[in-house]
């Protein structure tokens, strides 16, 4: 359970400052699926951040409901962010050695999570033998050796080609169908939006506010079928035409 | 690498041994590099050099064990609690800058004649490179590393060994490689403040005697002892870097 | 409270204590004059020379020597570094050699050099320089080898010429460890600046330590050597200025 | 049995021969001192025996008077060299024989502090020059006497003793003693107030080696103290024997350590009256504030009880 | 023109190496607007950066026919690659001010382009200041500043949100119109690259290898009605099926 409380973040000071979020309400159940969508500099990551506690807001509140006290949260960043003196393996095992998960149970996890990002053969490359879209899919494999009950994902699919990115998709829902975790995801395909969540909330931009939170009403677990259902079409239909309003 | 360093060598001791000759510099601006050698020879024979040579290595190990230990913890406390680096830069200013044969009384007053006083100034001077080094490296350290230490919730400990200390490992031992040249120097001056022991030691009796031979010759032992200090730091550096990958 | 005088205040807090310590060290605790003389009697005594003329041609000679020296130093470090990180071949013939140069103990060499060099001005500058360079050109060197390598991609498709390179790209890249390097040479050339007048001259804080100790004016030596103390703090406050000014772009605070 | 240490001017040299000897000879063990020879400057050695760091030092006198008027509390207990060893060395080549031969030269000291500065400056003035008349050079000790070799300066005022290294090094020199002029004293026994007033048996035990090893070499042992010297603390110098041989016999058994006082009360004696205006002179110049009393810090080893 | 007569890139030696880039042939004409898609890490990448001179083929030869002989390509690279010391418009100008064009022209050309990628308001910015798509954008500007015929872009719409890239697409397909400049512009967008390109190359993974060159027959200049045609829906189609095929 997330609960954000007329959150706001302005940056600088005086003149100089931005205003990134403006007062911003929201309620997270537990085991939801929020796809957050918005015009770029709008605040997502700023959000995310900020619920993450990397940032603090400027005013309001954020509300953890989490059980899990000393890793509440996983974190796929906007940009990978990967140890580069750390190969590919040692980056996804990297939360797991830190909180003390025996060795043997750790390489077990870390081969499960490489084959799921397809990444095998590349255990041992060093961040700066990877391509991009290898580097984010490490970036994903990482935040999830753990199983935070609660993650948080950064457009973590935008350096993914379209098979791979649907592959991850599905594998995604699979986990979260299975674990029960909360989930925000930002993403700039609408399409992924509508697909995945249980909730989407559209952002407008400068300053970012959230324009609306859809309940989206599609049946689960979802499929192939469900991105030819009207329903869905209709969805996206509609926050297409949400988003193109937002950017004006 | 090992050859090179060694051809080098070779050609500045030829160079060397050429210069003195041909542009007919008396030895006592520079003798030759034989007429040093056999001094060392001399030296070790008839003076105990060796000795010499074990308490200055000592000196020197324990100094700069101590004054990087200390310049590493100090900069992550002072990287976290930045109050604390204000007030301590003018004191820690204050020790580098002060000439240590000014004070070489006060030290010897509190610290007694033996290894300890020139110990404590071999620390104080290899202290200074490494502490800036790594305080640098911490306030320049990604700031997306930070976060995803945040993220990971990483006690003090592990951020330190598993991001922060990666991070900053080639300043630091950029630092290091300073502190080593100075920790040399170091332990020479404090042998000067009152000794009867040390290859610096060695050096004033040359210098006092004039014994320009002498002195070249300590010179040359301590750049040999600097080379294989810097050798291990290198050594060293490899290891860290694997470790850390 | 503001920056300024929030510093005033910390500052003037570590004085206060510094020279309660001392006070309390000379006086009360009886540590006896000619081994720390009390803060009055330094204060007094550097009063008296300031009034008598006697205290700021010291000064502003080592004042200057250190500038001086930090300057050739520089640019000298910054270069020699650019050199040997531009061709690695150097890196492996150099480098090990330096370091051992540095290793000779300069207060050795420093009467060599005197006599090498004479006894004038170049002679404290060399010394200087042999103190100061290493550092700056170390601290250098390893900014340098840390730099993101795509600024260097970029630096090829721009097809940049190498004095643009080194201008636009490899100096702002490497400042992080230039002033690293900054900040231990200029310590290590007030050293080298007291040292050098420590063996010859007649002017300048080192001589005046040398005076001074030679005559048991130990508050005359105290004086100077807090002076140099000084003058290695502002120093020291002039380049994290400049480091703030110029890296801000690269710290991690916010403000 | 007593440990003490023993702190002395300068380095290790072959001019500290008799103390060598007496060490290796058993002297100071027949008084049951055990001794740790340890090596400084001379300002350095009397704040060290002031703050307690050591027990003895072999200053030069200059230096305790300067230390004894800036009320360090350091005793002199053993007058061992009987006048100063300042002089000025030049070159014999440069023509320099007398002060009046400076004037226009370059001339070397090691601190406008130290005792041979004002010693320049007194030659200059009895020689009806004034210190305007050269210039000065600063070199540090370890410095001079290449500065001279390689006549970056014409002259030197420094220890009458590096005539002979000079001489080694196969310069000839000219020399013109201090003492003559200008009364001070080379190479004595120093030891703090607090020491002689709390362990006067343990100084008077100390005194007496000294006084021993000095004797012994003085009886013509010169060459075996010297012998001693090499193989065990100078090795480097075997090769100047001769030439230190020489020196030892005409200068310092000659009349350095031993003086119309010494052969009346022995060696170590002290002359409060030369004492005296040795500080006086020192006064006069503006080396210290006020003279000393010479009474107070110098005392004549047989009056030690 | 460019022209790749069998190039390939194998990264390391012996038993680590990897080959990035199977023997590759392609010519590209004077003023063609080349889409490359492909599944994540096969290639595209090293390809273009060997096309820049960035990185040596292994083996093979690569012709650039320009004239523009000081800096013949422009590069946006995956991961924007600013200058942290420079602002958005710092970094803008950065290729005027080193090629010596005159502080005012530069100016001029500098809030053209500011504009163009919709960063009015954040001139002064420094890149930590900015949002992922703000950076993006920032690096889009100044590939485009000193004008050079041979343009890369490496995704260089992955940060950005659909208005935006739609916005960004029309703004490049008119630059190039105008302009005449040679393009390659790898994406993971088949509709994207079918919307742009001249012509779209299909790679496949590991090695990577060039799958199939399409020849974009749709009508010049592309709009918004272009995305309904059925041409259109046809390539994007087999495009589609040609990725799906070329993963397995
Ligand atoms: N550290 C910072 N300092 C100052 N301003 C910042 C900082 N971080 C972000 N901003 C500003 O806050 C606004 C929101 O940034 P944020 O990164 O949250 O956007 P976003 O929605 O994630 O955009 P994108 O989709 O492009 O990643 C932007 O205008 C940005 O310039
Ligand atoms: N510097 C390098 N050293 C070793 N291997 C490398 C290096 N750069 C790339 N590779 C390898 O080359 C292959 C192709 O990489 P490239 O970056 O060209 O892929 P890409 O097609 O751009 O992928 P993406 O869409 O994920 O960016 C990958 O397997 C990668 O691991
Ligand atoms: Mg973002
Ligand atoms: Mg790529």
């Amino acid at each position: 359970m997330i609960r954000i409380e007329q959150v706001s973040k302005t940056f600088g000071q005086g003149k100089n400052s931005v205003v990134a979020l403006a007062p911003l309400d929201q309620f997270i159940g537990e085991g939801e699926f929020i796809a957050i969508v918005g015009p770029s500099g709008c605040g997502k990551s700023t959000l995310l951040r900020i619920v993450a506690g990397l940032e603090t807001a400027t005013e309001g509140r954020i509300t953890l409901g989490t059980s899990q006290l000393k890793r509440p949260v996983g974190f796929v960043f906007q940009d990978a962010v990967l140890l580069p003196w750390k190969t590919v393996a040692g980056n996804i095992r990297f939360p797991l050695d830190t909180s003390g998960v025996p060795r043997k149970v750790g390489d077990r996890k870390v081969e499960e999570l490489v084959e799921l990002v397809g990444l095998q053969g590349f255990e041992n490359a060093l961040p700066k033998q990877l391509s991009g879209g290898m580097k984010q899919r490490t970036a994903i494999a990482r935040a999830l050796a753990d199983d935070p009950a609660i993650l948080l994902m950064d457009e973590p699919f935008s350096a993914v080609d379209l098979m791979t990115r649907e592959g991850l998709n599905d594998e995604l829902l699979r986990i979260w169908q299975a674990t029960g975790k909360t989930i925000l995801l930002v993403t700039h395909s609408v399409e992924e939006a509508a697909y995945l969540g249980t909730k989407v909330m559209v952002m407008s931009a400068r300053p970012g506010r959230l324009r609306k939170t859809y309940d989206v009403a599609l049946p689960s677990p979802r499929t192939e079928e469900t991105k030819t259902s009207a329903d869905y079409l209709d969805l996206v239909g509609e926050l297409k035409h949400m988003m193109r309003d937002a950017d004006r | 690498m090992f050859l090179r360093s060694l051809l080098g060598l070779a050609g500045f001791v030829a160079l060397w041994g050429a210069a003195v000759p041909v542009f007919n510099i008396p030895s006592y601006l520079l003798p030759g590099p034989i007429e040093v050698f056999d001094r060392i020879c001399f030296l070790f024979e008839r003076a105990e050099l060796a000795g010499h040579i074990q308490v200055t290595v000592l000196e020197i190990f324990w100094g700069f064990l101590l004054g990087t230990f200390t310049g590493i913890v100090s900069a992550i406390v002072f990287a976290r609690i930045p109050v604390l680096l204000r007030i301590f830069t003018p004191l820690i200013l204050l020790l580098q800058t002060v000439p240590k044969i000014a004070i070489a009384p006060l030290l010897l007053l509190w610290l007694g004649l033996g290894l300890a006083p020139k110990v404590v100034l071999v620390a104080i001077v290899s202290y200074f490179p490494v502490m800036t080094a790594m305080l640098s490296g911490l306030r320049y350290i990604d700031k997306s590393f930070t976060d995803l230490a945040g993220v990971l919730r990483l006690t003090p400990w592990q951020r330190f060994w598993h991001v922060e200390l990666p991070s900053a490992l080639p300043g630091l031992f950029a630092g290091a490689t300073v502190a080593s040249t100075l920790a040399m120097t170091a332990a020479v001056i404090g042998e000067l403040m009152g000794a009867n022991k040390g290859m610096g030691f060695m050096l004033a009796t040359g210098q006092e005697n004039a014994d320009t031979a002498t002195v070249i010759g300590m010179v040359i032992l301590l750049a040999f002892l600097g080379w294989a200090f810097f050798s291990m730091l290198e050594y060293l550096r490899k290891r860290m870097e694997d470790r850390f990958s | 409270m503001t920056r300024a005088s929030r510093a005033i205040a910390e500052y003037g807090a570590i004085l206060a204590v510094f020279l309660f310590v001392w006070w309390y060290a000379s006086g009360p605790y009886g540590m006896p004059q000619y081994l720390l003389p009390s803060p009055q009697a330094v204060a007094s005594t550097l009063w008296k020379m300031l009034l008598a003329g006697d205290l700021l041609p010291h000064l502003s000679f080592t004042a200057r020597n250190i500038l001086v020296g930090l300057a050739v130093s520089t640019v000298f470090g910054v270069a020699f570094a650019y050199l040997v990180y531009k061709f690695p071949v150097l890196s492996e013939t150099l480098e090990g050699p330096i370091v051992v140069l540095q290793t000779a103990p300069k207060i050795a060499l420093a009467p060599l050099v005197i006599i090498w060099f004479g006894l004038g001005l170049t002679a404290k500058i060399v010394l200087i320089f042999s103190l100061a360079f290493f550092p700056i050109f170390a601290g250098c060197l390893a900014g340098l080898r840390a730099m993101d390598s795509r600024l260097q991609d970029l630096a090829v498709l721009l097809n940049l010429g190498a004095l643009q390179r080194f201008v636009r790209i490899d100096l702002p890249a490497s400042l992080p460890g230039v002033f690293v390097g900054l900040k231990v040479g200029a310590v290590q050339a007030l050293v080298g600046a007291v040292l050098a007048e420590w063996m010859s001259g007649d002017q300048g804080l080192g001589y005046l330590m040398t005076f001074a100790t030679a005559t048991y004016k130990t508050p005359m030596l105290f004086g100077a050597v807090l002076l140099t103390a000084l003058l290695g703090i502002a120093l020291h406050g002039s380049l994290n200025e400049l480091e703030a000014r110029f890296l801000s772009w690269n710290s991690s605070d916010e403000h | 049995k007593d440990k003490v240490v023993f702190q002395i001017d300068g380095n290790v040299v072959p001019f500290y021969a008799p103390l060598y000897a007496g060490v290796e000879n058993g002297f100071f063990e027949e008084q049951d001192i055990e001794v740790e020879f340890l090596y400084a400057g001379a300002s350095d050695i009397l704040t060290n025996i002031a703050a307690g760091n050591v027990d003895f030092g072999f200053p030069n006198g200059d230096a305790v008077v300067a230390a004894a008027a800036s009320g360090l509390p350091v005793k002199v207990v053993h007058t061992t060299y009987q006048r100063g060893i300042g002089a000025l060395l030049a070159k014999s080549e440069s023509g320099i024989e007398t002060y009046a031969d400076l004037k226009g030269k370059t001339v070397a000291v090691t601190s406008l502090g130290s005792p041979n500065y004002l010693q320049l400056q007194v030659g200059l003035i009895q020689a009806g020059l004034t210190i305007d008349d050269v210039k000065v050079e600063v070199v540090s000790s370890g410095a001079i006497v290449q500065t001279l070799q390689s006549d970056d300066v014409d002259a030197i005022v420094f220890s009458e003793l590096r005539k002979y290294v000079l001489e080694a090094g196969g310069f000839k020199v000219n020399m013109i003693l201090s003492n003559d002029f200008l009364p001070s004293f080379g190479n004595v026994v120093v030891t703090s107030a607090e020491t002689l007033a709390d362990n006067p048996d343990l100084v008077k035990r100390f005194t007496a080696a000294v006084t021993k090893s000095y004797q012994w070499v003085i009886d013509g042992n010169v060459d075996a103290a010297l012998q001693i010297s090499m193989d065990k603390y100078t090795p480097t110098w075997a090769d100047q024997m001769p030439i230190l041989s020489t020196a030892f016999t005409n200068t310092f058994v000659a009349s350095v350590w031993q003086s119309p006082l010494t052969a009346e009360r022995g060696l170590g004696a002290a002359n409060l009256e030369a004492w005296q205006k040795n500080a006086d002179i020192l006064a006069e110049y503006d080396v210290i504030d006020t003279a000393p009393n010479a009474a107070d810090f110098v005392v004549d080893p047989s009056d030690i009880k």
